[in-house]
């Protein structure tokens, strides 16, 4: 099970409702009182996302905990305010305007799926508010509101298609989840393939939360690709990968490429179904970093042995440490000078070195490609040697001009 | 054989039934009078047990069973024709006098895939529709069926909300001898809410006419020719 | 040619999940009428109790004797929704007979309680189960034709359950009564059976019939606490289409469901497919407004 | 006594799944006619005044209505239609909305303008409440007009569905055993009430009731099996072999006769 | 007697609404702008549960995709949102999505009264069209209510699906502008809050009207007996159309004020979850009455606001069983409750009492 301590805003009384400033006040005065300073957390706790947002509020927990444990920042402790997305897009807008007008966080780290990025978005540039967004995504955004510390596609899907083709896997077929992120994605892929000799089979999306891959399957035999390029989200990958095994195709045959599938999911895939596939992330629980040794350690402490960190669940703990690192830099709690101050802080996170880039907010990654191994964990097979500059638009690839006009 | 007293009872914030007491004795027939409306089928559910008594009691071969499920009340004995009807309109007709014969103290009758022929024989129309469903029938069809289904379980009283409504003449008169030759076999006591005054006086041995709620007359079939019969029955 | 057999193949198959999906809630909303918005999370307990009966095989047995462990859990899992099905007739179902948006209303507050529940007990990422080694592989009918033995299993599981259920629903007392209670519960009184235990009994068959459903699945899909979401909504359709209260509607609605949803998706992709069977089933009720099989009455306004 | 047909059904056959409930039936109502149907369990009546309200559709022959509104087949209409045409129904067992006040039944069912349109901006006149209220008086209910009616007695709502039938004002009443569940005396009254009504309507009557069948009736239609099995007065149909054995039971005609005469 | 035992209840009631209407034209006073805002959505949902209850609660028709005609709303306010906020450039996702022209049907939304026609005019002549191939052909009860979910799945795989024309997934988002105020300004929130106040007002008036004339007689009296009005000679089709429509386009004004106050609208709002949520609104205020649907969605929508700030992790449980402890001890919703204490307190039998099982099982013999 997962016992994770849900530390909640306790101190309720602090959070000021009175009449006149609650509407105008701007949040880039956040409530930083005695001895503490809140930050909002929202996640999906309920509904379909649920299933991956859940570990991510667990390792933001952590960190703050673990700030804490060391003296808080700017001498003052943490206090998480936790709040529900439930994977509704309006729900996060709601949550996010009430975190900010209501509970004064000095931050908020929240959100997985794009949509609901798009949908706090406004309201973070409404109130001036400050979002950490610490999942990979399809790119073409840089709101000054928001750091993002997940991978854009530059640092996941563009190095993983060089990398397919390297090995000579040029026929792909391509499989995502009917929403923005993997359409964006598929987008560039197809683009990339074009310009470099690939070639896209085909391209097939099913809705959220399809659970019957049978004739998606039996598309794939017809199209005889060389790799499946995999952007399903969420629970249809168990069903894809169970259903792929039953259709006696291993990744021997055809290997796929997955973008959404992290530890968290491969254990509740069940790893005999995986085996072999790859993966494409920037940090693995394997990622052999001394800092990411005292991560897992740390987080199986705190939420039991047999649980496991992924790559968005290690952005998220690493925006927590960037947001107080760029504090402590400030010197202050509020927002713009955060956001200043926030420039170039460089941090050694278990995914290895990582840099905030000023311009767009984004970080530099590391690339790993990795393998499933049956015991659930994954190997790395590749990297990209060192951190890799963020291009949420891509205007460093020439086949890519147009695609992001 | 059945003893209610002092009952009161109502739906919801009413209250219908007002310290209505009467008594059925064994191999009696009974019949209940009234206008419209006046509370016989209230007490006739009540007796079943499908309305909750708020005061007084219910008393069935000396064991109360006032605060007994209509359920129970069937398994001890009391078979029951409502008003309406209420047969199973998707059950066939066969699985309706099967569902009859859930409450017959026999346990070998109540496995048996056989119809009991007596019980039926009165109405000869059912056997032949067996295999059609309940709800298809006509009216009078579905009443017969609902005599019949009450009568399969050999109770040992019979609750008979106006039987006869929408039977042929025919019927009627073969419904009458039933009830009369029940009457004189008397194993079965009858409690007969019945409108036609012919009818009632052909077969009842005790009468008791309701208003409002409350037994406002009661007697034996010499006392009905008292005008106060006839005042009560008409508006 | 292949192709088409093995289409077909899939088509039965998604069907045949479909009607497993279907056949508790042809149950509990088809014969009961309570519109029972958590039969998903009994799908889901079912799916868990799978889960539960590996994780107990796996840590007292050996390997050997693990493989055993699906027909256990296919019975734990069956006995385990009947629990709570019962449980919950008799604290919370009972009191909403004949009272549809109530019904609506009360399960659906049941359904997010067990969901919580479930993400409380197993935490909210999906979790594993291993299918039994003996259902690895499949049967090789031609080159590029298999039939996976878990879909063969899952055909000869709904067989079984349909069979089960018709003789207990069209042959036996006991179904007789059920069904006499589900259509006249105070008349069905009034001639000595017992509503409350049948009814009881009978929502928990229901639930029960959706724990195998959900232990089934575990051979195909996801097991996590928000499993039920994505069978609700197919399960009612399916009951709905082969007309409410009729077993045999309820498979053939599954069969034309399954089998033409297979052949859009393969026409088109899988959003069109399914707007298209949509539209179809759209289209089929103009010309049968109540379900294939739809249960006649010469009564003026049935409930 | 000479008078104009103002519905004629010819060989109107009625078929379930192949079962014939009615077979080429006919049935000729003069206008101004009291008409009782009478017959046995499953003869067929019911299904016959379904077939002429529009309930069931024949699988053969024809039902034309003369009205008002000329001469219609009434088999191509619509029940709403058919309604509205003039022909009005009192189902076998009561059939009024229970979620509705007795008032409010009343109110609906009156003759009106049944467009969506005039509904909505339909208001209570003074003659309209006045006419309410006389029925109301008239069915007894009263003082139960602000009750819902899903909690009348059953006789109350055999009285109700009687009480809109003629609020609504329709050429032709069929009327399904309307005396049913009712007292000696109110059944004198009903067959009163329905003397005074075929003075400007036409009224069919199906009853078992054949003490009530011979206070009132001028012509009775006897069906059987589907099948029409004799038509004439009371007395010739009580005289007739046939209805005595099918229907009304040997014993039944002699002690009728008795009591005729009595 | 009767009268005097009306006329006080009678100006009761009237104070009571005078009073909720004050407390809710005063509220930019004393709410601060999270408390205001979600308030404003309340009242927004508000509308969309009077429109379910004259279709449920009155005419007998259970609709599980109101979402549809609510999202449509939204997306007629939010596409004209949109142009205002891009000015003269194409909307943010045509341009990923590779549009270089903006679609012909897109063009005419850079008009607010346009939008707002058909923010209303689209749900209810979708209702309309539904309508027309259901109730004509006697499609009813469960079969429509399916129907209605079918509708659900539809309209949401397209929009998921038509990215380049909707902004897939993510929905419209990022509105700036309306009537060229910035819509973020204090002003500008207490304004459109102001409106959806009146909307409201003016949805519960209509509603009130429709269900006291005696069109909303013969709608009760079609959810009691269809067949049954079909005899008395009305059409019952028109009637169901009528209300459905109606009850469309109400929640399509609802969602065109929930895009104002929310700033997005995606097609996750339009799914099952979300058109079951307003049946369930209906449910917890009470079947039947019109305010009953009112109070039901404030209550709900506040408390699922605190409940899941209160308790993250647990306040489904909470939600979850507030739901079966209505259902239980409080059939006939809060009005229901309120109701029975009434009833209990004054020991009157109230004659035209909230009818709590529409479906009152006459006989199932024959007719
Ligand atoms: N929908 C139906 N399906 C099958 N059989 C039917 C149906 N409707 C009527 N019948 C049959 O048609 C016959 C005539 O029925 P109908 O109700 O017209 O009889 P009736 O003359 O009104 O009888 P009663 O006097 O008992 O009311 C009956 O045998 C009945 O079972
Ligand atoms: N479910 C109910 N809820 C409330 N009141 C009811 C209910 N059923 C009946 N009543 C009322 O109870 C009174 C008695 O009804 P009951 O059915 O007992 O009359 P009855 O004597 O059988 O009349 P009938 O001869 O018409 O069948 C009536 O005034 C009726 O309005
Ligand atoms: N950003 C994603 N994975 O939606
Ligand atoms: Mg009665
Ligand atoms: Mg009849």
């Amino acid at each position: 099970g997962c016992g994770g301590n849900n530390n909640n805003n306790a101190g309720e009384s602090s959070a000021p409702a009175s009449s006149g400033a609650a509407s105008s006040a701007p949040a880039s005065s956040p409530a930083a009182s005695g001895e503490s300073v809140k930050v909002g957390i929202l996640h999906s706790l309920s509904g379909t996302m649920s299933i991956s947002e859940v570990t991510v509020k667990n390792s933001e927990l952590m960190a703050i905990k673990e700030i804490n444990a060391k003296g808080g920042v700017l001498g003052k402790q943490i206090e998480a305010v936790v709040e529900d997305g439930a994977s509704d897009w309006p729900t996060f807008a709601e949550k996010a305007r009430k975190l900010l007008s209501e509970d004064k966080v000095a931050t908020v780290f929240g959100g997985w799926t794009s949509s609901s990025r798009k949908a706090m978005l406004p309201v973070f540039e409404e109130l001036n508010g400050l979002l950490w967004y610490p999942v990979q995504y399809e790119g073409l955004e840089s709101s000054p509101n928001i750091f993002y510390t997940g991978a854009t596609t530059n640092q996941q899907i563009i190095p993983s298609i060089d990398f397919l083709l390297e090995k000579g896997k040029k026929k792909v077929f391509l499989l995502g989840s009917d929403y923005v992120f993997p359409r964006t994605a598929n987008k560039i892929i197809k683009a990339q393939l074009a310009a470099k000799g690939g070639e896209t089979v085909a391209e097939e999306y099913t809705p959220l939360g399809h659970t019957d891959y049978t004739t998606i399957i039996a598309k794939i035999k017809e199209a005889k690709p060389d790799v499946v390029y995999n952007t399903l989200n969420g629970d249809s990958n168990v069903a894809f990968f169970k259903q792929l095994k039953d259709a006696g195709i291993t990744a021997a045959d055809l290997p796929t490429v997955s973008v959404s599938v992290a530890e968290e999911e491969v254990k509740g895939i069940g790893a005999e179904y995986l085996t072999g596939h790859y993966v494409a992330w920037d940090y693995y629980q394997t990622t052999d970093t001394p800092e990411n040794k005292a991560f897992v350690e740390n987080f199986k402490k705190e939420y039991g042995a047999d649980s496991v960190t992924s790559d968005p669940m290690e952005a998220g703990y690493v925006a927590v440490y960037l947001w107080a690192a760029a504090v402590e830099k400030a010197g202050s709690f509020d927002v713009d000078k955060v956001k200043a101050a926030a420039k170039g802080i460089e941090f050694n996170a278990p995914e290895g070195k990582v840099t905030i880039d000023g311009d767009n907010q984004h970080i530099y990654k590391t690339v790993r490609i990795g393998e499933v191994k049956a015991d659930g964990q994954i190997v790395e097979l590749w990297n990209s040697g060192g951190p890799v500059k963020p291009d949420p638009y891509l205007t460093t690839y020439d086949w890519a001009k147009g695609l992001s006009e | 054989m059945l003893s209610v007293q002092r009952l009161e009872a109502g739906y919801g914030e009413s209250v219908i039934l007002r310290d209505v007491s009467i008594t059925v004795e064994p191999g009696q027939v009974v019949c209940l009078m009234g206008r419209n409306g006046v509370g016989k089928s209230t007490l006739v559910k009540s007796i079943m047990g499908l309305l909750k008594a708020r005061k007084g009691s219910v008393s069935f071969k000396g064991t109360d069973v006032t605060k007994k499920a209509p359920g129970e009340r069937a398994k001890k004995g009391i078979g029951y024709v409502p008003q309406g009807r209420e047969i199973f309109s998707q059950l066939s007709v066969y699985e309706n006098l099967r569902i009859g014969l859930e409450a017959h103290p026999d346990k070998a009758k109540r496995r048996s895939k056989e119809i009991p022929g007596e019980a039926i024989e009165k109405f000869p129309i059912l056997p032949t529709f067996y295999k059609r469903r309940g709800g298809d029938l006509s009216g009078g069809q579905q009443q017969q069926l609902a005599f019949a289904r009450a009568l399969i379980s050999e109770p040992e009283l019979l609750v008979l909300d106006e039987p006869t409504e929408g039977i042929q003449p025919s019927i009627v008169d073969d419904i009458q001898d039933v009830i009369r030759s029940i009457r004189d076999e008397g194993k079965t006591a009858i409690l007969l809410v019945e409108q036609s005054l012919d009818f009632v006086r052909s077969v009842g041995d005790r009468f008791y006419i309701m208003e409002k709620g409350a037994i406002v007359w009661e007697g034996g079939r010499e006392d009905l020719d008292d005008p106060a019969v006839m005042k009560h029955l008409t508006i | 040619m292949e192709i088409w057999v093995s289409q077909l193949f899939n088509g039965l198959s998604v069907s045949s999940i479909l009607l497993l999906i279907a056949l508790g809630l042809a149950v509990t909303f088809g014969l009961m009428r309570v519109i029972n918005m958590a039969h998903g999370e009994f799908i889901m307990i079912g799916a868990y109790g799978a889960y539960m009966t590996q994780q107990v095989f796996k840590s007292n047995f050996s390997t050997g004797l693990f493989d055993a462990y699906f027909p256990v859990a296919i019975l734990f899992s069956f006995a385990i929704a009947f629990a709570i099905g019962y449980l919950l007739e008799i604290t919370l179902i009972r009191f909403l007979y004949g009272r549809p948006l109530d019904s609506l209303l009360a399960t659906w507050g049941v359904g997010l309680m067990l969901q919580q529940l479930a993400r409380s007990i197993f935490g909210a990422p999906n979790v594993a189960v291993a299918s039994p080694s003996w259902l690895d592989g499949g049967l090789t009918i031609a080159s590029g034709v298999v039939f996976p033995y878990k879909r063969l299993f899952i055909f000869a599981l709904v067989a079984l359950c349909l069979f089960a259920m018709y003789l207990y629903i069209y042959r036996s007392a006991a179904g007789r009564r059920m069904r006499a209670v589900m259509q006249n519960r105070e008349m069905a009184a009034c001639l000595g059976i017992s509503t409350r235990r049948v009814d009881s009994f009978t929502f928990a068959i229901g639930s029960g019939i959706a724990g195998i459903a959900g232990c089934a699945l575990t051979l195909i899909g996801p097991i996590g606490p928000s499993i039920g979401t994505y069978y609700i909504v197919d399960a009612f359709m399916v009951v709905v289409l082969g007309g409410v209260g009729k077993l045999i509607g309820t498979v053939v609605g599954a069969l034309g469901i399954g089998v033409f949803n297979t052949l859009f998706e393969w026409g088109t992709n899988a959003s069109l497919g399914k707007v298209l069977v949509f539209l179809c089933i759209v289209a089929f009720l103009q010309w049968k407004p109540m379900g294939m099989f739809a249960v006649r009455t010469r009564s003026l306004d049935q409930n | 006594m000479k008078s104009t047909s103002i519905l004629s059904c010819e060989k109107v056959t009625v078929s379930f799944d192949g079962f014939k409930a009615v077979q080429d039936m006919s049935l000729e109502l003069a206008s101004g006619e009291l008409r009782f149907l009478i017959g046995p369990n499953g003869a067929g009546k019911t299904t016959m005044l379904d077939a002429i309200c529009g309930k069931v559709k024949p699988a053969a022959g024809n039902v034309t209505f003369h009205g008002k509104q000329g001469t219609v087949d009434v088999t191509r209409r619509k029940e709403h239609e058919i309604a509205q045409l003039g022909i009005g129904r009192k189902f076998q067992t009561p059939s009024i909305f229970s979620g509705l006040t007795v008032d409010e039944n009343l109110e609906i069912a009156m003759a009106q303008n049944r467009g969506v349109w005039a509904t909505l901006r339909a208001s209570m006149k003074k003659s309209d409440r006045e006419r309410i209220d006389a029925e109301l008086e008239l069915i007894g209910l009263g003082d139960k007009k602000r009750l819902r009616a899903g909690l009348l007695s059953h006789g109350e709502k055999q009285w109700l569905e009687i009480g809109m039938m003629l609020l609504q004002e329709p050429e032709i009443l069929l009327l399904d055993e309307p005396v049913a569940g009712m007292t000696d005396k109110e059944t004198d009254k009903t067959g009163e009430l329905l003397q005074e009504i075929v003075r400007k309507r036409t009224v069919v009557v199906v009853e078992h009731d054949m003490e009530f069948v011979r206070n009132f009736a001028s012509k009775v239609t006897v069906m059987h099996e589907g099948k029409l099995l004799k038509e004439g007065s009371m007395d010739e149909v009580q005289r007739d072999d046939r209805v005595a054995e099918v229907y009304l039971g040997r014993k039944r005609r002699d002690f009728d006769a008795i009591g005729s005469t009595a | 007697m009767q009268l005097s035992n009306l006329l006080p209840r009678r100006i009761w009631l009237l104070l009571g609404y005078a009073v909720a209407a004050a407390a809710l034209f005063s509220a930019p006073l004393y709410l601060g702008d999270f408390r205001l805002n979600l308030l404003a959505k309340c009242l927004a949902f508000a509308i969309v549960a009077l429109g379910l209850d004259l279709l449920w609660g009155y005419t007998g028709i259970l609709s599980l995709g109101h979402g549809v005609f609510f999202g449509l709303g939204a997306y007629a306010m939010a596409m004209h949102l949109k142009l205002v906020a891009g000015g003269s450039r194409l909307p943010d996702f045509m341009d990923w999505m590779g549009l270089t022209k903006l679609p012909w049907f897109w063009e005419p939304f850079k008009s607010f009264a346009f939008a707002a026609l058909m923010g209303i005019v689209i749900p209810a002549g979708l209702a309309l069209l539904l309508g027309f191939f259901t109730f004509r052909n006697r499609i009813r009860g469960v079969y429509f209510t399916i129907l209605t979910q079918a509708l659900v799945i539809i309209t949401v795989t397209l929009f998921v699906g038509q990215q380049a024309y909707t902004g897939g997934t993510n929905g419209l988002t990022g509105y700036t502008k309306l009537f060229g105020y910035g819509l973020k300004t204090d002003t500008a929130k207490t304004m459109v809050y102001l409106a959806t106040v009146v909307a409201l007002i003016v949805a519960f008036l209509v509603c009130r009207f429709l269900v006291k004339s005696r069109f909303g007689k013969v709608l009760r009296a079609i959810r009691d007996g269809e067949n049954r009005t079909r005899f008395l000679g009305y059409d019952p089709s028109r009637y169901q159309m009528t209300a459905f429509a109606v009850s469309a386009a109400l929640a399509g004004l609802a969602g065109m004020l929930f895009v104002l106050h929310v700033g997005i609208i995606s097609p996750t709002m339009m799914a099952i979850v979300p058109s079951i949520e307003m049946v369930l609104l209906v449910a917890i205020g009470g079947r039947g009455t019109l305010i009953g649907a009112v109070i039901g969605a404030i209550i709900m929508t506040q408390a699922k606001s605190e409940l899941s700030a209160s308790y993250p992790d647990f306040w489904l449980f909470f939600l979850g069983a507030s739901f079966i402890v209505v259902t239980v001890f409080m059939p006939g919703g809060i009005v229901g409750l309120a109701r029975l204490l009434n009833q209990k307190l004054t020991r009157r039998r109230n004659a035209d009492e909230v009818n709590l099982n529409p479906v009152v099982r006459e006989s199932n013999g024959v007719v």
